[in-house]
């Protein structure tokens, strides 16, 4: 193992123990921290992968403004400090689909791959992915910017208090 | 780069990032009392009190840690240590003079930097929510508004000056950096300026810690060491900011003669000129109300921000 | 309704000029403060003058000044039957109360309370702040000789009593 | 670089994302699950264009990663929408728990 595979095993380990918290803690807030850690160290993981541009980008949107409107929303719906009791459903069906589909993909993936290495590729720098989204992506790119405009729009429209009914 | 090499630039951006924010803590104590008439501090060190930000250090490690009993405790601890994280990651990425003068170039550095301020807003929202307090958690609301808001003025004009420099990285920008731009991206300048004001919370942008309407905001509960914290880290972003400013906006090391020797001279003095600024905001210019402080960032700040970005594009285009 | 931003432009202004004046400052311990006449900072007492009336005590709106006297008897020769006087005991001023209103200071009919402008005297203890007539006897090296009268201004009440010639006298002269 | 590292990681953030949608009743925690299976998908996009990028590259170099990108747009876009609901419905009913919204129902709400 490289240095680079010790790096992703770690970020791995962070990022599923991270995700397993924010699946099973019962504390509002508390799930949304983690989530922050979670999404951190996915973030180291494309660093490492030499994904530079989705790195930060994976910072900047999710790190800096989704989970921050996540941890937004919990705090105005009133989220106590301490532990809740009635977050989740009783039962043990979702951890068993999760984990079945969990651990069966991971099977279905490891078998595909095995211990197989890869030369690390090209980075993936800014100019490389603009060049790539302006070159082969831009419809869908424009596309993209319809419906962010729509999901503004509507998140405006839904979350005005005195709006049609 | 060698690994003791880099050791050596992390080492000394982790010297700046401890001496700067004093001295422009201590020229905020100066430049602040003479602009009321007052002295401020003449005691402590001796002469005009040029010790008063270590004896203030030496104090708040004195006094006592207190942790609310309904306060979440491991949050509470962790935000102040989140809240300074950033900015000295963003140091290191800030060229001080031109060739080789900077902890790490980086291809994406104004992204970089962009994006890791951007994470300061949760340690807002930890040390709001993790005090178990009103007053906490109303300061951290209006803060992580504020921040979620003022974050897209702030991209789009830094956006522009990427844009007409052709390219991410900082010193790259400098390079590319004429002094025509001050006149050409002058909106740009203003709007990145009172955005990124507003992103380190400093008055005129400081109802999450307004402490006439909050008692101290997110900060109500903190004491001691941690407070001092958060302090630094005010600090801190005063010197970010600054520096992000002159890089982007006042071409960085360049200056009026001997930009190769003295280029980090010409950066450290407009990040002082810059700081001054901000010191200076803060003594003119009284709070803003919520509702304003809305305004002015969608209705004001965003605008003149697209507008400069399409006169950007225009003359890139252009030329 | 100016330019956007006006505002901000004259605080700036306005700041950036007193930040160029001198600081009128005064590091207070190392520099005696200037302080101006008829300043207030400690109520001194003469005690002889005292008769012990009361008016003070009495007016005093948060009674802060504690008075005990006792009569005597003063046998004048000549006189019929001895005369009763009110001997002073002990005059308190309880300055942890005292709100430096100066309206004892303004009913005494015999001169008996000052103004002094010597205002150290801050204690560790609050019950020191309790002034017995000696510590305010003590103050009274301290009060500054009254202002000089006016020379243009009107002549004092009794100067000009004194002045008018005596109603009998008048009434003869006539 | 052994690409099987982030592939597991991928399969089981997806794995736990799915338990925690099944499971969670409160809102905000829904779509804190959804964003954990599509940032899963978001790793095995950008480590599959990474890896086994060189079969592609001719055609549509960094395809993975522009994708990844794509969806990290969406996904913001998504909560967005997503937190605008949720908060609309804290106001109208003041819970967020979705097992107690009525589906069946028109209230007349503010």
């Amino acid at each position: 193992m490289t240095s680079a595979d010790w790096l992703l095993a770690a970020l791995g380990t962070v990022a599923v123990a991270a995700g397993h918290r924010v699946v099973a803690t019962d504390r509002l807030v508390r799930a949304g921290l983690h989530l922050v850690l979670c999404l951190g160290a996915v973030a180291g993981m494309y660093l490492v992968l030499t994904a530079e541009f989705l790195a930060w980008v994976q910072v900047l949107i999710y790190v800096g403004a989704v989970v921050v409107l996540l941890l937004f929303a919990v705090m105005l719906t009133r989220a106590p400090v301490g532990a809740a009791a009635d977050l989740d459903r009783p039962g043990w069906t979702a951890p068993l689909v999760g984990g079945a589909a969990g651990l069966g993909l991971a099977a279905l993936l490891v078998d595909a791959y095995r211990w197989t290495a890869v030369a690390p590729a090209a980075p993936g720098t800014p100019e490389a992915l603009g060049a790539a989204v302006f070159r082969s992506w831009v419809l869908p790119f424009e596309v993209v910017s319809v419906l962010l405009l729509a999901a503004l729009v509507g998140a405006i429209v839904v979350s005005r208090p005195g709006g049609r009914r | 780069m060698s690994l003791a090499e880099l050791g050596l630039r992390v080492a000394l951006v982790v010297v700046a990032f401890l001496t700067l924010p004093l001295v422009v803590g201590q020229a905020e104590h100066k430049v602040m009392a003479h602009m009321q008439g007052r002295l401020g501090p003449m005691y402590a060190g001796g002469f005009h009190g040029w010790a008063q930000l270590l004896a203030d250090g030496v104090k708040f490690a004195q006094k006592e840690d207190l942790i609310p009993r309904g306060a979440d405790g491991p949050v509470f601890r962790l935000a102040p240590a989140v809240a300074l994280l950033p900015y000295l990651v963003v140091l290191l990425v800030i060229p001080l003079g031109p060739g080789d003068l900077v902890a790490q170039p980086l291809d994406a550095g104004l992204f970089f930097a962009l994006a890791v301020l951007g994470v300061g807003v949760v340690s807002l929202l930890m040390a709001a929510w993790a005090s178990a307090n009103k007053y906490s958690l109303l300061g951290g609301l209006r803060g992580a508004a504020q921040l979620l808001g003022y974050e897209l003025p702030l991209v789009l004009s830094a956006a522009s000056v990427a844009m007409a420099a052709g390219t991410l990285s900082l010193p790259g920008i400098v390079a590319a950096w004429r002094p025509w731009w001050l006149l050409w991206q002058l909106p740009a300048l203003l709007v990145f300026f009172t955005a990124a004001l507003a992103e380190i919370r400093r008055p005129p942008f400081d109802m999450p810690i307004a402490d006439s309407e909050l008692v101290f905001g997110y900060l109500t509960e903190y004491t001691g060491l941690r407070f001092a914290l958060f302090l630094l880290a005010e600090y801190v972003g005063i010197v970010v900011v600054a520096a992000l400013t002159t890089v982007l906006f006042l071409g960085g090391w360049k200056g009026p003669f001997a930009d190769a020797s003295l280029g980090w001279l010409w950066t450290l003095l407009k990040v002082f000129a810059v700081s001054f600024a901000v010191i200076w905001l803060r003594v003119a210019t009284p709070r803003l109300r919520e509702d304003q402080l809305q305004r002015l960032c969608w209705q004001a700040l965003v605008p003149v921000a697209l507008g400069q970005l399409v006169l950007t594009a225009a003359v890139v285009t252009a030329t | 309704m100016g330019l956007p931003g006006e505002g901000v432009l004259q605080g700036l202004a306005v700041t950036a000029r007193t930040m160029t004046r001198r600081a009128d400052t005064r590091q207070y311990p190392d520099v005696p403060p200037d302080l101006p006449p008829r300043s207030r900072g400690v109520i001194a007492l003469r005690e002889e003058n005292c008769t012990v009336c009361m008016l003070c005590a009495r007016e005093c709106p948060d009674w802060c000044i504690y008075i005990e006297s006792h009569k005597e008897e003063v046998a004048v020769p000549g006189a019929a039957r001895p005369r009763q006087q009110n001997a002073l005991d002990r005059f308190a001023i309880d300055f942890s109360l005292c709100m430096y209103c100066g309206i004892c200071i303004e009913v005494c009919p015999f001169d008996a309370l000052f103004w002094s402008p010597e205002f150290e005297y801050a204690e560790y203890d609050l019950r020191d702040l309790l002034h017995e007539q000696g510590r305010l006897g003590e103050w009274m090296a301290t009060v500054p000789p009254p202002p000089a009268h006016d020379p243009r201004g009107e002549p004092a009440k009794e100067e000009a009593a004194a002045r008018r010639p005596a109603p009998g006298a008048a009434g003869g002269g006539a | 670089m052994h690409p099987v590292l982030p592939f597991v990681t991928a399969a089981l953030l997806f794995g736990l994302g799915v338990a925690g949608v099944l499971r969670r009743r409160h809102a905000i925690l829904l779509l804190m699950a959804v964003e954990l299976m599509l940032n899963a998908v978001n790793l095995l996009l950008i480590t599959a264009d990474v890896t086994v990028r060189a079969t592609l590259a001719a055609a549509t170099p960094y395809a993975g990663q522009v994708l990844a990108l794509f969806v990290v747009v969406l996904a913001a876009a998504e909560v967005g929408v997503g937190l605008a609901i949720v908060l609309r419905l804290y106001r109208l009913r003041a819970t967020v728990a979705v097992d107690d919204v009525p589906l069946d129902r028109v209230e007349a709400g503010r």
